[in-house]
Order: C-alpha cells, then structure tokens, then sequence
C-alpha cells in the first residue's frame, strides 16, 4: 500500500471532517462528485450536508467562507485551479485578510489551491499564486512539498485561527508516493532540510523540492554535496533555517516555479543578504520560471519552469564563484 | 417588536438619533476635527431603521452599508461605536485602524464592512449557512443593504445567485437613492425598476418608497418577517434620494434641481413625524422630547470619545495575524 | 444569408463538420495524441452554428465559449487553427502556447477565450463600444456565448450589465445545458429559467429549445437581426444536454439517464437531419455527400497538422511584451 | 503658475485626448464629474462621448477595454481608487496580460491607479499595488514620482503597445508642484538619479522618493552624501543605473512603501546582490511599510509608512558596516 500526495489530501479533509464539527468543504463538483482532482472524493457520502457544491462564483465563495468562520465554523475551499482564485483575489486579500486586524476577530479559512504546471494546462491551469498571496499581511501561505506535509498541513492549516493558503502542486497529486504519512512533522513555519550537504544551499518549496534533489543527486558524481531546503510555508518563512543552512554551505540558490519578478526567491535573497551577507562566499542567485505566462505545449512547459538541467546550471556557476 | 406601534416608535427614533449624530459628525468634518470623510445617510433613515427595527441582535446578522446609521442605531450599535470610529479612539471597536463606516462587531452579527461594493453580500450568506450547519438558523434573518451602484458588482450578483440557491432567509435592501456618488442611475444599470432583478436570482422582490416610513415598515418589515418564516430570499427595492452629497467633501451639485424638488427630494424624517402624529403613534410634544434625547447622547457620546486616547504607535500591537510564530512543534 | 434555405443548410454543415472534427479529436485525445484536455461540443451544435452563421465574419465579432466548435466553423474559423492548437502547432493561431479551445483570432473578429468563465462577455462589448466610437458599428452585432455556470460568475453579471447601459448590439446565448462540469442547475441557480435574468439586465430575452435546429435559427438568428437593426442586446437562453461528458477525460457519469432519455437527450444533429429533408432544404443524397466531405476535411486538417513542427524552446521567443526594452531615450 | 502632480495627469489626458482619436476615458465618475480627484476634470466637455462614466464593475471595465484595444483603441481606465483594482484583477493578469503571448496581438491599454496612503484613508484606499502585479509576465508597471514624470510616463504608457498599470501616488497629487512640466524626460525603464551622492544609494520610487530625499537632506548634515535613484517604473526595472550608484557607494537600501513581503524592494535587493555582490560593502538594506493593513488613524499611517526618520535610521545602520 502506498498513499499519494492527493491521498493525503483527501485524509487529511477525512480526518478533519470526522474530528471537528466546525469543518466544511465548500467548492465546485466536491460533493457527489468528489473533484475535478477526486480530493473529496467519498467524502459527501460519509458526511453528508459537509461537503457542498458551489455555483462557479469563487468570490462569493470566499465571501460565504468569512462569513461561516465568523460565526465559528472552520471552512475549507477547494478552487478548482489556484488560476481560478484570482476571481476571489478580493475577499481574500481585502475581506478574509484584514479582519483580524480591523476587527480583533480572527478568520479560521483555509483555501486549497490547486498550484502549479503540468504538461498541456496552459496558460490558466498552472499557475502558483504563492507570491502574491504572501504579500498580503494576514495571511499564511503554506507551500507542502510531501506526502506527508500534505496530510499535516493540511490538518494543522484549518487548525490554525487564520487564514491559510495551502498551495498544493497537481503535478505531485499522483506521481509522488509514499509508504505511509509520517506520524511526526514540524509546524507551519518550520522549514525542512530535505536533504543535506555542505557545497551549497538551494532553498525551494513545494514540487521543486523535487527538482533540486534531482538536481543535487546528480551534482554528488562531481564530487559537490548540496543541501536542499525545504521551506514548507512561505509565509512565516523560516529564515532561521535558511540561515542555518548558508551558514555551513556560504552559498545559496533561491528556486521556484513562479513567474520570475518578485516572488519568494526574490524574498528569500532579499532576507539572506539582509540578516546574512557575512555567511556568503558568492553572490545569491535565484532560479525561476520564465517571464511569460505558461505556456500550453508539454516543450515549451518543460522549458519554462526550472529543471535538474537548468538548476545543475544555477548550481555550477553559483559553485564556481 | 410586539406592535406596530412599538415597531414605528422604535423605527423614528432610530431615524431621529441617527440624523442627529449624522448631523453632528458633518460639523465635526467640516470643523477638521474627523480625518478622511464623513458618510451620510440623510434620506436613508426610513429605509434603514424599519429594516434594523426589524431584526433581532444576539439572534440574526446584519451588514450594514455606508448610509445605514439609522439600521445601525435601530439594531442596537451604540453611538460611542460611532463616534469612537470616526474620531479614532483605541476605545472603539476598530481602535483607529479603520474609521468611519468600517466598522462592526462581527461577534454581536454586526460585521464591520469593507470599502468594496457587494463584498458584504455573501458574506451574511455565509453567516445564515453557518447556522443552519449550527442548527440554529430556525427564526433568523440575515441583512444587508446595498446601493444602486452595488448592484453592478459582480460581488452582489454572486453573493445574491447563492444565497438563493442555498434558500438563505436573507433579505436584501437596495436603497436606490439614484445616484453612485456622481453616476445617475441611466449610466447604472438599463432596467426599468431593479426589483425586475429578483425573480431572476430567484428572490421575491418588492418595492418600495424609501421616503415613506409607513410603507417601509410594512414592506421591509413584512419582508423580514417572510423570511424569518421560511419564506425565502426577500429583495426590496427601495427609491429615495440621496439629501447629501457622496460624502461631506462632496456638494453634490450634480443632483439636478428637479430631482430634489421631485417626490423623492422629501426628508422621510419630517413624513415620518407626521406619519407618527397623523396615525397617533406618537404625540409632538413626545417627538420633541425624544429629539433632546438624541441631542443629549449625541453630545456625550461625542465627548465621550473625543477625550478618549488615540492609537499610539509605539504601544500597538503591529500584527495582522493571531497566531504568533514560530509555533512549538506539535 | 440571402434566404433560410440557405441559412439552415450553411447551420447544418457547420454542425456535421463540427462534430466530425470532434469526434475526430475525442479520437486523437484517447489514443494519447492530445495533451491537456478535449472539450467537445456536442448536442450543442445547433445552437451554436445557428449563431455563428447569423454572424458576418469581417463585420461582426464572435467570442466563442468551450462548447462552439460548430459556431466557431460558421463564423469562419477554419479547421486548420482547431487542430493545430489541439496539436500544438508552431503554425496555428496560438503557436502551440496556448490550446485547445483557448483560440481565436482577435483581428478576425474572433477573441481567443480565456478560461475564466464570463470573461468574454465584457470583453465583447468592448469591442462593440470601440466600433461605435469609430463609427463603424451600424449594422454590426457581437455575439458570445456562456453555460448555465458561467452565468454564475461576476464577470458575467458586470458584462451583461455594462452592455446594456452602453445599449450596444449584443447577442448572448446561454447554453443551459443542465451541467456544469458534474453540477445540476439546481444548484446553479434557484430562478425557473435563466431567461428571468434578461428583464433585469435591460436585454430582450429569449428562450429556445436547443436541440431543434429551425427553432434556433429563427429565435437565435432573430435576435441577431433584431440587435444588427438596432434592438438592442439580446439574450437566448438554449435549453439542453451536454451529450459528452465536461471533457473527454470525463465519462459524465453523474448525468442521470432520465435527462439522458428525455426530450433535450436526442441529438440535434439527427433532428436537424429530418428537419432538412422534410422541410426539403437537402436531399439525403447531399446530406450523404456534405458528411463525406466534412470527413475528408477532418482527415487533412489533422494529418496537416500533425505533420507540422512543435514549438522548440530554444528557437522561442520568450518574451511577453511587444516592446522592447530597453527604449531610447524620448 | 505652478503644475501640481494631478494637474499634470489631466494635462498629460489631454493632450492624448487631442492628438491620438484612438484614446477614450473610462471610469466611474470620470465625465461630468471630473473623477474622484479631479484628474478628469472638464474632458468631458472638451471631448465629448471619449470620457465615459463606467458603472461599479472593474472586472468589466478592464474588460471593455481590452476589448476596444482589440479594435484598436487605447483606452484609459481609471479606478477610483487603486484598492479596487482588486475587482479588476482577473481581467488585468489573465486577459490583459497574457494576450500578447497568447495570440500576437498586444494590448496597448492604461489603468491607472490611484496608490498609496493619505492620513485618514485606512486599509481600503491606500494600498500600493506596484509590487503584486509587476509579478506577473505581459505587464509593464510605472510608478511616477515627479510633476514632469507623472505628465510624460502617462503619455508614453499609452503610446506603449502593452498594456500599463500607472500607478499614481494620491498623497503627491496636490501636494507636490512644479513650475512646468519637463520638455526632457527619459523613457519609461529608465531610473533616474533623483539626487547624487557617494556614501550610500536609496533605490525607491512614487511618493517614497522625496521622502528619501528628505532623509538625505538630514544626514548631509552629519557629512553623509545619500544617493536617490528613483526606478521610475518597476516593471522594467532599470538594474544598470541601480548597479552604476551601487557601484559608486558600495551601499544599498531598497526603499518602498508597500507591505514588506516581497514586491519591489525584494526585486532590488535580489537582483543587485546576484549582479553586483561584489560591489556591495555592507549587507543590503530593505525598509517597507510594516506588516499589516494600512491603518486608518493618522498616528498609526504615519508609523506604518516608512518616514524620513525611519529612513535615516535604516542608512545609519547602514553606514555603520
Ligand atoms: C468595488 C468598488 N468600486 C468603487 C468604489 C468607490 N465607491 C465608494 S461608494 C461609491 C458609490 C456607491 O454608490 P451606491 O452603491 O449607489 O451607494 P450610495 O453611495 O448611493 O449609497 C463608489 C463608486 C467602491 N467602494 N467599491
Ligand atoms: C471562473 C471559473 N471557475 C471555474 C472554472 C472551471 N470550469 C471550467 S468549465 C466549468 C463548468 C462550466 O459550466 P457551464 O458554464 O455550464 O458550461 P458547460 O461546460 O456546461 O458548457 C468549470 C467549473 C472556470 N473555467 N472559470
Ligand atoms: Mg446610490
Ligand atoms: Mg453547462
């Protein structure tokens, strides 16, 4: 038996349905027919008059949410894309986000984005909104990069007071497997070392966790020893990690898959440099996608976001400064 | 409210203290003690206290909109919220970080409205789900009012669209008082009357004259009380004028002249005073003594707050977030 | 189109080479030649092609929607653009950057459709308000279509909306074809028939029955005529099933077969076909010979494009502007 | 005589107005009205049936007008404010922005967006948007800082064939003044050295620029020269001036008034220190408005928004490497 990561997220819905009365699912095509992704798959069955379908109105659906955790219920949304979140980009970040703040009253949402590329989804199925949610004060945007993320984080998002952003990558739903879900993790605001070494630092999230182990297995045959970090939320970012990390390697990599101003490796470099210019012996670099919008074809898709290619490239030149 | 009596007692009071405090912020503005704008609802006040007057705190929800002084005041705010968030007192339920109309008590089903247009709509939506899901939705109502401009967003649509589906009790007061700040309602919207937008969302719809106390409490009242009873989403559209500019900045010189001399250039205060002495509801020498009343609690609600201390930078709390990080890992 | 000999055989043609193209296509996505995603049309096809051929391609413009490849064929678009974008062609339209349904050619008159829902719709009038400011808009129609879930979504209402205030000459077809993606109408919208909206909006409103092909021409092609004579904007609500699933990953299992056997289940391509010969508008004969064409047509639109390159990521131009930067100094 | 910022945005709609018939105003209040801040004041008039009032619909009104420059137009829009530009969102970064990519055919429309604080206006007609959609590839995105910017960068935005967000800061609209518009300006992608130094460089933008300015003005006295590059758009962003002052001071503080999560001072921080690293004496330095809404008592604005105080004290943090 193995679980997958949308096996995981499905569970980890399961289990937080079952555990707290305060939990709903809300979005298109979840209930009987368990999503366009199946990541409710069932659900509706077991718990029934919990798991609703939505007309197509995502800002109405996130207006619906606020409104649910004001009087005390624990939402979840399932947009069918993240692509599609731009529709609720108003309650979000104007509604959902500010009301702590205004108000004193906390808005215990979580929204599941469906995130990032996979071949043929062009332009409007694949992006990752990462970035600009996590400008937004108010919110969280957590990033799971395993199986095992995706069940906790996903537990632990709705169990958080505020509002999340669980940005989770379609191209992981089925092709990453695990045994079973690790009954440890770290909380939301903890990055992980994916995978240690010495040479140099590469700091990433989500499905280009994946990427870069690639990337740092095929670097160990030239003799080069990469630590991968796993950021797990983007905001907080764990910079104490990151920190931890450059401070024994002197040399970091900030990699994403999101369009290429700004974003996370923008905020990664910018931090680094900041609290830890003294820990680096080479400039940072950063590698992201490219600056057009995704693009359809499986080739040029291939080519617009990072690779183990491209990030052995990043790599190499950042290990020859 | 047990009578129809009590029902339109409690409605012009609502009106009368609202006008009132609204007439007292206006000077404060033009005084240059409030910063960024004063928002009226003079002209409103029918509309908006017959439908406060009709809804029940602690038990149903209610978002009001820019010019719902009177439905605030009717449902229970008190002045001091008011005035509080207009003169930035850290007292106040927003503690100077937002003012004006942005404010609320999302605890007591009063949620405190963001600048955007529609936003509000599904969010009392998501409040009656809520307690239906609590099992507690049997007997309430859910509120809110727009204005004409409001009906344009695409917010109000989708918020309106599922709410029906949901067969929420909701009831959904357009106050058409014919212009959106500048913008007159032929640049707004092409149907005749916005009541022909009900049925679509699938809403009774009803219409009203906003300037007229009496019909208000029987229309809007009668719709609350439809919906309260299972009746189903409630739309009323209700025609008035707005007898301010947009906000005080503003002198509303667009208005045309025909428009304020027109039925709907009437102050409802003055049809409702003696809507109340006609129909016997209330004696003038009553209505006078109610009017120092509102004088008085205005005065020391402005007082009050005006003594109170302001947000001191060094001493707030600079966080959007309720969770402190890091978390201790679970 | 002269005469509606001409107009039902022109729909008609449009509709077997739609759905010969896409069954082709259902074809090509099974056997793994498509990536992404195959979105067909049918059962839709002669609401569709009876709107596209009521358009005058040149004059005219048309934001077609998922479900319109026989509106798409109609209008003008040929074979070629659909299966070089479903191939990804560096030839086609869209270069192999976008796909599928996401195609058009804006400076034909045809937008190429983002995939949020509703979007067209504003972007449409827009087209029409620029023509009127031109001064070129006598006599021209813009048309768009969306499903009963798309009349969900903000951007739908604020475009109906706008178009109405601007009064431009629009058509909207509503394809209320029971589904959105799994979702049943009730759960869509809470009004009879979504026709209901068109009053609220200022649009003439119509309904039809969408699986009858003369029915189409005359309420579809009627309201076009009526908007091109400066009746202003018109909305059709088509009523019938989505005879495929949502995509052809989809088998549109949760399609009860009540909907399946009932009156809007049967196929507007073989009603249409009796339709024709009885009313004597073509022969079986020329039917026969129409369906052999469309075929070969199919065969070479495929074969062509599949023979064509596919975008190389080194030769691509990665850029998402027009300009280029830096500029000189002005 | 003197031209004040928003004198300069209605001369600058003018002047399009009368020379190119392809531009028309739109916009909630613009026409009779003259537009919330008058930036549109008697263009009606002048132009009759070109300066529209729009109804409350920003996603439509993005729509219309990528519509009309489809026909070949090149629309203005205006949001009343730019907070509400968030309704227009999905019509901006999914339509506007991707069609030139998608179909060859660039958009060349202009919206314009009222930005940034003013003491009173709370979380809700303040925000600064710059950094959120220069994330995204297809947009160009300026944010002028002086009377003869403000006139020129409008004219150039809307000759440019892509579409442009024009960011216009609300608190300069009245308050800052010149006696004529530049007959010189450089092009848009362009900084602009906004006051020469050699001790350290203060790279920023908008309203931001002359508050920097401010703060130079101070520390001159201790015998510090402060550089002040105003990017003037930030989407391009113009590294070679930024890189040339870095190269000439050794010293960097990226200034903005936006929230601090990524966005703009991020972008600079990151790409000077992957570039120019070796130019840099001392860690780079980011100051942004704090982490929360921005607040509607003048007290809290003023302590939310980066001051001259603030600013000097983050250069002599910066000095002090
Ligand atoms: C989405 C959105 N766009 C623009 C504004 C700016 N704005 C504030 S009030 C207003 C006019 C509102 O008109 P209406 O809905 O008729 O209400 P009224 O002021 O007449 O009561 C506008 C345009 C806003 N608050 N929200
Ligand atoms: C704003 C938005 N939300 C969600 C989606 C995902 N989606 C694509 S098609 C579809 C169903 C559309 O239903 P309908 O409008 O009835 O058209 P039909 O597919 O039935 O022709 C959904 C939900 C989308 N494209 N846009
Ligand atoms: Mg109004
Ligand atoms: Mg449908």
């Amino acid at each position: 038996m193995s679980v997958t990561y949308i096996d995981a997220i499905r569970e980890a819905q399961e289990t937080l349905l079952r555990e707290d009365p305060r939990v709903f699912l809300y979005g298109q095509d979840i209930a009987n027919f368990g999503g366009a992704f199946k990541a409710t798959k069932g659900l509706s069955d077991a718990f029934p008059g919990r798991v609703i379908d939505s007309p197509i109105s995502e800002d109405a659906m996130i207006g619906l949410a606020v409104g649910a955790a004001i009087e005390g219920m624990r939402p979840i949304v399932e947009m069918q894309f993240a692509d599609f979140s731009s529709i609720a980009f108003n309650q979000i970040v104007n509604q959902a986000a500010t009301h702590y703040y205004r108000t004193g009253m906390p808005i215990p949402i979580t929204v599941r984005l469906p995130s990032g590329g996979t071949p043929g989804s062009g332009p409007f199925h694949s992006q990752s909104m990462e970035g600009i949610y996590a400008q937004y004060p108010g919110l969280v945007v957590v990033t799971p990069a395993t199986v095992s993320d995706a069940y906790h984080m996903l537990i632990d998002s709705v169990k958080l007071d505020d509002p999340v952003l669980y940005c989770e990558h379609k191209f992981l739903y089925r092709w990453l497997k695990s045994k079973a879900i690790n009954g440890d993790h770290l909380p939301i605001g903890q990055a992980r070392i994916a995978r240690p070494g010495k040479h140099a630092t590469v700091v990433t999230y989500s499905a280009m966790v994946h990427e870069a182990v690639r990337a740092a297995d095929r670097l160990q045959a030239d003799g080069w020893e990469i630590e991968v970090v796993d950021l797990r939320s983007v905001k907080p970012l764990d910079l104490d990690t990151v920190l931890a990390s450059v401070a024994r390697t002197g040399r970091l990599l900030a990699l994403g898959e999101a369009f290429p101003w700004g974003g996370v490796t923008a905020e990664v470099v910018a931090k680094v440099t900041e609290e830890g210019f003294h820990l680096l012996d080479a400039p940072p670099q950063r590698l992201n996608a490219r600056d057009t919008p995704v693009p359809y074809h499986p080739k040029l898709w291939a080519a617009h976001r990072p690779t183990p290619e491209s990030i052995c490239d990043a790599l190499r030149k950042l290990l020859s400064f | 409210m047990s009578s129809q009596r009590e029902f339109l007692r409690c409605s012009f009071r609502a009106m009368l203290r609202s006008r009132t405090l609204e007439n007292k912020l206006s000077s404060l503005y033009k005084a240059g003690k409030i910063v960024g704008g004063v928002y009226l609802g003079r002209g409103q006040e029918a509309v908006s206290a017959t439908l406060g007057t009709s809804l029940i705190q602690g038990k149903d929800c209610f978002a009001p909109l820019i010019r719902d002084q009177a439905g605030r005041t009717a449902f229970g705010e008190s002045m001091l919220d008011c005035t509080r968030t207009y003169l930035g007192s850290v007292e106040g339920p927003m503690k100077g970080r937002d003012g004006n109309i942005h404010r609320g008590r999302p605890e007591k089903g009063m949620p405190a409205m963001i600048s955007h247009l529609g936003a509000q709509v599904p969010l009392i939506a998501g409040m009656l789900f809520a307690k239906r899901m609590k099992g507690v939705l049997d007997g309430c109502v859910g509120a809110t009012t727009v204005g004409d401009g409001a009906t344009s967003t695409g917010a109000f649509h989708e918020g309106m669209n599922l709410a029906a589906v949901e067969n929420l009790p909701m009831v959904v007061v357009v106050a058409n008082n014919q212009f959106a700040y500048s913008t007159p309602n032929h640049r707004q919207f092409a149907c005749t009357d916005l009541v022909e937008r009900a049925k679509g969302y699938g809403f009774s719809g009803h219409s009203v004259d906003g300037t007229d106390m009496l019909a208000c409490a029987k229309v809007i009242g009668g719709a609350v009380r439809t919906a309260r009873d299972g009746g189903g989403p409630q739309m009323i559209v209700a025609h008035l004028l707005r007898l301010s500019g947009h906000g005080e900045h503003d002198d509303g010189s667009y208005v045309p002249d025909s428009a304020k001399g027109g039925h709907y250039g009437r102050d409802c205060i003055e049809v409702a005073m003696r809507q109340l002495a006609e129909g016997g509801y209330a004696a003038v020498n009553e209505i006078l003594s109610w009017q120092e009343e509102a004088a008085e609690e205005v005065q020391r609600a402005v007082a009050q707050a005006q003594q109170e201390p302001v947000p001191d930078p060094y001493r707030e709390d600079w966080t959007a977030l309720s969770t402190k990080f890091p978390l201790t890992s679970t």
